[in-house]
């Protein structure tokens, strides 16, 4: 874990509203693995207080930076898409348990919205692995889509959902996971979302008895592990923090009923 | 000056080489942060609340933020005073800084059965008592009002115990020095204040409170003058050592809670978002004594109260 | 929907275009605010508070700035009651919108005498009785602690004048709504809360408190969710309408308190840093409700409360 | 008075920790004159939550435009210091009562510190007036001299004081005040500065017997007149909001011994 105080080297509009900002951070990017994310501050007064928590979407071990990608929908994120480069920022991560690396032929990757950056990261650590990749990519219109350039660039097989329909299936990216779990080989599932769609892909993964691992969000005050402010049911019965016992759980950790009843 | 000021300071027979502790319920055991900085560091660790059974935590959303502030309904999550006893505190007994667990309770008995229990136990150096957790239902709420209840917990934890005994202080009250007497008279060594004030949040478009328990406790920058006011007013009505708590997050707030007359003070949110807010304000206390030429943090303890010699 | 939705509520005899008026000593009686929008489209206008004798003011340093919040010792500065019918009151006569006073007091005679006058003058169309002054040395102060003396306040007042009487109820008590119940069993028609919470602040430099009164008022976003909490609690304990102050400052916090069951709300602090707050307050719950469909801005009071209907 | 969103044209710093910021703001820049100010929100989010009220340096009615000169000492100045051209401030003014127009065919400028700005408003102002401007600045040291070429360029003879004896008087510039008076002329005197600065011009001008108005500063919250919290103690006994019934004030108006005991 690294704290530091990070040089805002770019900053990007990749689709409506929807940025990409890079740090130089070179101990962050050395240690990050994909599924792990990074709490960041982008200002020195007191509104907004708490940190946000951002996946990793691109480490650069040799150039020394991390990226993230982020939406622009409250103050938090708000904030961050004023600093342009040369303004600094507070960052300290890489935290939280990162995805097992697939041992199956397969690999899905499924995103929703925003999820894309930790499936993103995954993919690329995974492009020069033997294995096919598929991605499934689902936003509300075709002009959220984002990160789809570099799944392919991955050598991932990308099929696309949106809800409106103005590209690629017209509905839910997870009816397009049910079709592809038809496809011969045996697959992991990597995916990473707003809750409806990681409760349907969880159960979707549990019914087909396909290994599935899920990158969870949550309300956090930490990211570390000491307000017990993120915490998810876990399938036993007790609560598992997602910032240090999660992100990422494998879809029979999590009690997916208890977590959508829960939920705000 | 060139000398290194003395940052120590007693708190009943704690002995603490600085006046910053961290703010039950915000720092863990520690363990979270030792990737920050050297806990040893610390003047104190006040560790997560200990309740007598196990207790899960409250469920649906936990924390909200607020302006310069945050709600939280965590619920006492913990493992239970033997829980804690077998698993949390072989790990942390190492530790070179005094460890101060944190008590909550539904009855007095309860609070009694944990305070003899971490006391047998042995590793433990202090008991603060939270007598104003306003999150389980009615848990502890009944404790923080009245000052004959107070006395009731406190002078029945004393008894039961030889370690530095502090009360923690509920906010949400009319008249907080009256508690405060009460704790002192029935043995408290110390008195800590504030717990977080009773607030909520609604979520517009879904129309329901926010929290998954309705209500939560509100910490951070936006309750520091609050904070700050009432640990002025505990300062004149007690005799006993006051540690002062809400919002602080920087060396200067800390300074105006020693200058308001606290011995010591305790961060909590600040934790969450700066993990190195604890060195950061030790360090900036030094600095600032240094700065001043003032050899011990003693010398501005209540330096803001009336009768205090001003500044030069 | 393009139906443009009703905002009107009724507090007591009061009729409102819309639930967004200000809140007292925050807003003058108007006049500075005629250069940023039409008064008259305010729900209704509190004025600054009105003494039996003129008061001059405290004296040093009167507002401090703090983390998401202010906080002021003011001391009810105002030209007395005689002074504001002379002076005041012919130069607002004329807004399109409810006049309100508010009403501070040392004694129970105060209020009553402060009140009948402004009852004869004419003019004002409620009174607002200000329980909870925290500034004036202990004036005022002892009102706001104990239902009895709210109540004999309450019921004096309510003898004196056949204006719509609302009680202001202090936050800086245990139990908020033992008090409002006491104000509406006295015959108040509604209850408007909170008034500020009582903070301090220290100027590290030179080891004083920053206000000249020592402690003050604390007001702004900081205190917002502590305000919805008693709010909340004090529409769940009466049944007269609940007009919510703190923090508010854009139509998404008026929606907090309407929803929390509050019938309409005030805007203090939020004019400071915004002088078109109001404005900009109301015409966010119109395109609110718009939005939503609504048509009644009385759909969607409570609507965050128990057994409310849930959002679609 | 006018309510503005205001965009940032231009952004400098003129001396360590000194910046001017230039504002596209026709309406206020056309009403603005010297002595007036201007309330500030830099940012957003409710921390800092207060507008920060700022003397008109420079109004060029044609240009449309409003400048500020500031010392970044807290929160509010650090987080205007961040406003790069593009961005924008809500601004609202010209606020309170300006100087009034000297008659005398002296007029001697008293600055201290940040309070260089009304004066140097006021020169331009009186540039192509038929009187001798004389322009006394002070500072704590040479570095931090700002608005002195302005002065010039606006006609006046300028004279300097630097705490630290860096550049012209080792002193105060009150000091400099003294044998100003001696000099032949009926003079008026316009001051802005610090409050002992103040203090000591208005004395001496009151001793003198000479015309002199003074620019004040108090914590302010809203600028308008509405909070009551800018209050300074009248020579009558009662008080006077600085926003509205000065910031300008004559020498005799107030009672400086009961501001200076009252003041933090
Ligand atoms: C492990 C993890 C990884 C994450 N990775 C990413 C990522 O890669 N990219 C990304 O964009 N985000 C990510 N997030 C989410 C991110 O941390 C932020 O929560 C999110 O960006 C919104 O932050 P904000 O400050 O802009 O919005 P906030 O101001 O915090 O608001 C969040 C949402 O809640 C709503 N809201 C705020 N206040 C209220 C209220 N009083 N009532 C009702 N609704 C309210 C807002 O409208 C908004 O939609 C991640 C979160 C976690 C936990
Ligand atoms: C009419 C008027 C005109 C003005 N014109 C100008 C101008 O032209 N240029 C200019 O630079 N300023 C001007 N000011 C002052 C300006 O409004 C600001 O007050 C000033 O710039 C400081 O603002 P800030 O937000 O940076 O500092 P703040 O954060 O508000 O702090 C102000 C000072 O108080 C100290 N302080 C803050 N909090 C505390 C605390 N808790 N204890 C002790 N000390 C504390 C800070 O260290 C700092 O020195 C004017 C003020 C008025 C009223
Ligand atoms: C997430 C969270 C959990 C807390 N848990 C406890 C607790 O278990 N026991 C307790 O006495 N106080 C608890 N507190 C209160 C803090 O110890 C502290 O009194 C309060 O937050 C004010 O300080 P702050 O503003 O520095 O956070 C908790 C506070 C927070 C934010
Ligand atoms: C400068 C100032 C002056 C105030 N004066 C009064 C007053 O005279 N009477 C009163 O009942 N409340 C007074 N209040 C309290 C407000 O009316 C309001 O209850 C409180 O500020 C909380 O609302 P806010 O957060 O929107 O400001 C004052 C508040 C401020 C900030
Ligand atoms: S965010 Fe604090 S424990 Fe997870
Ligand atoms: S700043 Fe509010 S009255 Fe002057």
């Amino acid at each position: 874990m690294h704290l530091v105080t990070s040089e805002v080297l770019d900053l990007r509009e990749v689709a409506p509203d929807h940025w990409v900002t890079t740090f130089d951070a070179p101990e962050i990017a050395a240690a990050a693995r994909p599924g792990q994310f990074v709490m960041v501050r982008a200002g020195p007064d007191w509104d907004p207080l708490l940190p946000r928590a951002f996946s990793i979407y691109h480490a650069d071990i040799e150039a020394g930076c991390v990226e993230i990608l982020y939406r622009v929908v409250g103050r938090g994120t708000r904030q961050l898409a004023t600093l342009e480069p040369g303004r600094f920022a507070t960052m300290w991560g890489p935290l939280g348990r990162p995805f097992d690396l697939p041992e199956t032929e397969r690999v899905i990757l499924v995103a929703g919205g925003v999820g894309v950056p930790p499936v993103v990261f995954l993919a690329e650590r995974l492009a020069q692995a033997p294995m096919r990749l598929l991605g499934l990519v689902g936003a509300s219109s075709r002009k959220f889509l984002v990160g789809v350039e570099h799944l392919r660039r991955a050598g991932a097989e990308v099929r696309l959902a949106t809800d409106d329909g103005s590209l690629g299936h017209h509905g839910l990216v997870t009816d397009l996971l049910a079709a592809a779990l038809q496809e011969p080989g045996q697959a992991t599932i990597y995916a990473c979302g707003p809750q409806p769609m990681l409760v349907k892909t969880a159960r979707t993964a549990l019914a087909a008895g396909v290994s599935c691992q899920l990158a969870l969000e949550a309300p956090m005050a930490c990211g570390v592990g000491a307000c017990l402010g993120c915490t998810v049911p876990r399938a036993g019965g007790s609560f598992a923090r997602v910032c240090c016992e999660g992100p990422v759980f494998a879809a029979q950790e999590i009690d997916w009923e208890a977590w959508e009843r829960g939920s705000i | 000056m060139s000398i290194e000021p003395s940052l120590a300071v007693t708190i009943g027979g704690l002995r603490l080489k600085n006046p910053v502790m961290t703010a039950s319920g915000c720092f863990g055991w520690g363990e979270e942060f030792r990737a920050y900085f050297d806990l040893n560091e610390l003047g104190a660790l006040v560790g997560k609340a200990v309740t007598a059974e196990p207790r899960p935590g409250n469920t649906g959303v936990r924390i909200h933020e607020t302006p310069a502030g945050m709600l939280n309904a965590i619920g006492l999550q913990n493992p239970g005073v033997e829980g804690f006893i077998a698993d949390i505190l072989p790990r942390i007994r190492d530790l070179n800084c005094p460890l101060i667990a944190n008590v909550p309770g539904h009855t007095v008995a309860e609070y009694v059965r944990v305070a003899r229990r971490l006391t047998e136990a042995g590793g433990i150096d202090a008991i603060e008592l939270n007598l104003s957790c306003p999150n389980v239902g009615r848990g502890g709420l009944e404790f923080c009002v009245a000052p004959e209840s107070v006395a009731e917990v406190v002078s029945a934890v004393r008894s039961a115990t030889r370690l530095t005994l502090i009360a923690k202080l509920s906010p949400n009250v009319t008249d907080v020095a009256v508690l405060a007497q009460a704790a002192q008279a029935a043995g408290a060594d110390a008195i800590s204040l504030i717990n977080t004030l009773v607030g909520m949040a609604i979520d517009v478009e879904r129309r329901r409170p926010i929290l998954g328990n309705v209500t939560g406790g509100l910490s951070g920058p936006a309750i520091r003058p609050v904070a700050l006011r009432m640990v002025y007013e505990v300062v004149g009505a007690v005799q006993v050592p006051v540690i002062g708590i809400g919002g602080i997050a920087t060396a200067r707030d800390a300074l105006e809670f020693l200058m308001a007359g606290a011995t010591a003070v305790q961060v909590g949110t600040a934790n969450f978002f700066n993990p190195r807010a604890c060195p950061e304000i030790i360090a900036g206390l030094r600095d600032w004594l240094r700065a001043h030429g003032i050899r011990d943090v003693r010398e501005i303890i209540g330096a803001a109260r009336p009768g205090a010699t001003p500044a030069p």
